[in-house]
């Protein structure tokens, strides 16, 4: 974990209620993709985790959403002004369990952690299948970043206004080797009962510190007792306690 | 530095900063961050004689100017945190740590320090009778005079090593508690512990805790902290540790003039978990500012106006 | 607005919106900024039998997300309010107005209520038991069920208008005396009142305030008044007014969900003198955005979780 | 009394410690000189009352000291940037009663209400006779301004390394019709008992609102309990409940 200043570069809307901000700083703390940062904003006691979209060796993507006080101060912020960030939070997906034929499924802000880990996975040489579950149309976002990747791209929408109608699990291909996945928590519980394969999925919690030392977003699983913001946010599907 | 040391209960700290119990694990985790021997000391967290997982999730809401949570006290147990957390810890902090100790019972708090009494890399026990996170426990033993006391009489009975009892500052009149405390033998009085609080979601129209309430901290909380460690410090003779709020160098200072002779670090460890390494290495300037020699000579060191 | 009124002890309320005592005089000075009309009501200055100037300066002390005041209860006493204030206010404010009252004995209070309460004026009389700035009176009724309740009596029995005794949150059990007051024959309770608070002045090394305490009010407070007015809203029956910390409209329908009829806003009128006015016109929108058809239907609305 | 958004125009140091910001705004409630205003910080709960040096129909110049954490925050703001003002609080100076020969003293941070009250004696015609007492030269500020009004000005140091030694009581003329004064306590009261002459000083105190609500600035005077904030800060000598 680092504790470091960064500098916006841009912050621009992809949705009605969905940002991506651009910003430039060390990154050297940033080990997986699937891992978080916790960022510090003025007048707010606690920092806000949102998960890594994509970095390098100076850039950091974030892809959030606003949903508060918090979120909405971000959306307004402009390139140049600086934000406090922990980096290199969480555990982030393991690459080395791909398989041959890795898929990887993203459900609205659950979107974003998979963006950094399909760019890997396509540098590893792998064909990567993509499915990401929106509710409707005007939700989504990325789909064109994933096929530039060379990713095989399903997109779904609840109502069907685009892609596939009805939920991610409505769009699992014939064979994969292995799969990861990020979304709310029904749509994990889905993708867990529907699944065939091993797979590793990441988790969200009301955080308070985000790196381990508050107990504030523990959660059981078949291992013992796990941190989200430290053991997780990424969990392997056989650990979980879900009986779904 | 000398001029930072201060003595708790007959042990040497280098500087008055100790980290909070609840806020800094069992230490090595921190002491990946930076080099945890800067410190005087720091509280591991809340120890219970069997493992607990604690409370549902969510366990965390924010407030303005700081935080509640409703953890619930998880830890390994006693047994674990001998065999596995402090073997761990012993390869990184060098000093005396304190031992923080919560309990169900009377026996449950006797059986834990008794333990922890044995371990040489303990310093101090400190027994939270305060804890507002679990039921038919915790803060129930720090709302009563007696029952504070008791608890006090029982750990001091099997213990060698100076006890310091952790107070809530949920109740009426927290002089009587504490005197009551040190009257059964307490070596030291540390307060406060979190304020009862609650936040509901107005979206949800729920708690945002699971547990509905929860332990408010942060610096919201600083003045009714100073508040009741000015008003224990004299009133008993023992040391007083003052937590609650503390997130700067000024604000350490400010306790100790109220008559803490140690501060605690909580909340702000949470949001910056570098806070308490960066206090400790402000205070000699803010010292100087203040033409402050030695933090020793602060202890207590308020002067009230003259009434008129 | 309909969708916006609420019923305080038979009185009906545009709004549950009230500046709190102390923090909007006698009404008429702010009058001068706005139609004051807009609010609920107002509790007026805390009146006493007889004039009284308070404590000596400084009275004021800043926080984070709050300060601290000891003022001391000045107020020009009773018989003025009666000759003076209340005919100027009559002027500007055309709505039965809240009697805030304070004493040092119980005859005290009921010299005061009795004479309020002939005021046509006065819709409803709030007996503050907890006010943390005066000696020997205040407070001390505030934190003893016993001493609560006999004031809540001899005050019943000399008046016709509904009371409210307004308690203190400095207590290590709010709900023994709300249920004190309520068997007593309160018809509301009102709380928070403000939290016994300190600040030291490090580089002078004396207390901010010149009489060493007072009382802290602001946001900072908001988690353990909502807390508070959870808890004694369902332990009562009678009407509870919730305050403490409120600054928004959000803020209001927490206060509301935790068990609130009406909500007091107090300090927020010293930083913004038009917070209520903003509160109240931020009302509407601010239920659009939850989905609330009327505030009435929020008193008291919170769910729980399921405990695990 | 308004609230209203100023906008800072000029934000530079006079002295060490010593900062003049001039604002633009809508300066309409401000009614005499010796009022002041009261200003909210970004992330402090109270606002900060500070003294009017000078004002015109759309701007505000306030002179202060650096004392604290919210004048810190004043002090490294920069043009462009806004403040949340309220305007036109406190009774200010009565120029009914100058005379024929008014004398101003100000002492330290005391010294910026004289300013536009001596703008607005030279704008009557008046003689104006100003004595501005400082602990060392370094300290300092706005002589020349006065001089530029045309008035009398006697500049005295503690230490006596500019001007007269000694303090403002040293400089006293032989003759003035009436007094106005502004400083520390100390000076105050010395110059309470070394004035022949009626006059009005200026007071401070810690204060909650600025605005008559929360009676945290009482003082008692013959006249009764006033509000620094709100029946002062100036109050008339003869109204004070001195002997010294």
């Amino acid at each position: 974990m680092k504790q470091s200043i960064f500098t916006i570069v841009r912050n621009r809307a992809l949705t009605d209620c969905v940002y991506q901000m651009v910003l430039s700083g060390d990154t050297s703390a940033i080990t997986a993709p699937g891992q978080f940062v916790n960022i510090a904003l003025e007048g707010k006691f606690l920092r806000r985790p949102i998960s890594v979209c994509d970095y390098d060796d100076q850039t950091l993507t974030i892809v959030y959403k606003v949903v508060g006080k918090g979120t909405a101060q971000m959306k307004d912020m402009i390139p140049g002004q600086s934000l406090d960030i922990l980096t290199g939070l969480g555990n982030g997906y393991d690459l080395t369990c791909a398989g041959d034929a890795p898929l990887l499924i993203g459900g609205g802000v659950g979107v974003p952690p998979m963006y950094n880990l399909a760019k890997k996975l396509r540098a590893m040489g792998k064909p990567v299948a993509v499915i990401l579950g929106f509710n409707t149309q005007s939700e989504i976002f990325y789909e064109e970043q994933f096929m530039a990747l060379g990713c095989a791209v399903t997109v779904t929408t609840v109502d069907g206004s685009y892609g596939t109608k009805g939920f991610v699990t409505n769009a699992l291909p014939e064979y994969y080797s292995h799969f990861y996945t990020c979304g709310p928590e029904p749509m994990l519980k889905a993708v867990f009962k529907a699944t065939t394969t091993s797979g590793q999925m990441s988790f969200e919690e009301r955080m308070g510190c985000g790196f381990g030392a508050c107990m504030g977003c523990s959660c059981k699983t078949i291992t013992g007792y796990k941190r989200i913001c430290k053991e997780g946010p990424v969990m392997r599907k056989e650990e979980l306690l879900w009986n779904v | 530095m000398e001029r930072l040391k201060v003595n708790l209960c007959g042990i040497s700290l280098d500087n008055p900063v100790i980290p909070a119990s609840g806020t800094f694990g069992y230490g090595y985790e921190f002491a990946e961050l930076y080099d945890i021997n800067v410190l005087g000391t720091f509280s591991f967290k809340g120890t219970t004689k069997d493992p607990r997982f604690g409370n549902p999730t969510p366990r965390i809401a924010e407030c303005s100017a700081g935080m509640i949570n409703a953890v619930g006290l998880q830890n390994p147990g006693v047994h674990q945190v001998i065999d596995t957390e402090l073997p761990r810890l012993a390869q990184c902090f060098h000093k005396p740590v304190m031992a923080n100790v919560s309990g169900f019972s009377v026996e449950d708090y006797v059986y834990t320090c008794r333990l922890l009494d044995g371990q040489s890399q303990v310093g101090w026990l400190e027994v939270n009778v305060s804890c507002p996170n679990v039921h038919g426990g915790g803060m129930s033993f720090g709302t009563s005079p007696e029952a504070a006391a008791e608890v006090t009489r029982a750990v001091k009975a099997v213990t060698t090593k100076p006890v310091i009892v952790k107070l809530s500052p949920n109740v009426t009149d927290i002089v009587s508690i504490a005197k009551a405390c040190e009257d059964a033998g307490a070596d030291g009085i540390s307060l406060i512990n979190t304020m009862l609080g609650m936040r509901i979601d107005i979206a949800r129209r729920r708690p945002v805790i699971a547990n509905t309430m929860g332990g408010f901290s942060g610096s919201a909380i600083f003045p009714v902290a100073v508040r009741m460690v000015y008003q224990v410090a004299r009133a008993v003779k023992i040391p007083v540790i003052g937590m609650g709020g503390v997130s700067t160098a000024e604000d350490v200072i400010e306790m100790m003039l109220a008559g803490a002779t140690a501060v605690e670090v909580g909340a702000a460890n949470l949001v910056n978990p570098f806070a308490c390494r960066d206090i400790i290495a402000d205070l000699p300037e803010t010292m100087d500012k203040y033409n402050i020699s030695t933090l020793n000579e602060m202890i207590g060191g308020v002067k009230l106006w003259e009434k008129m």
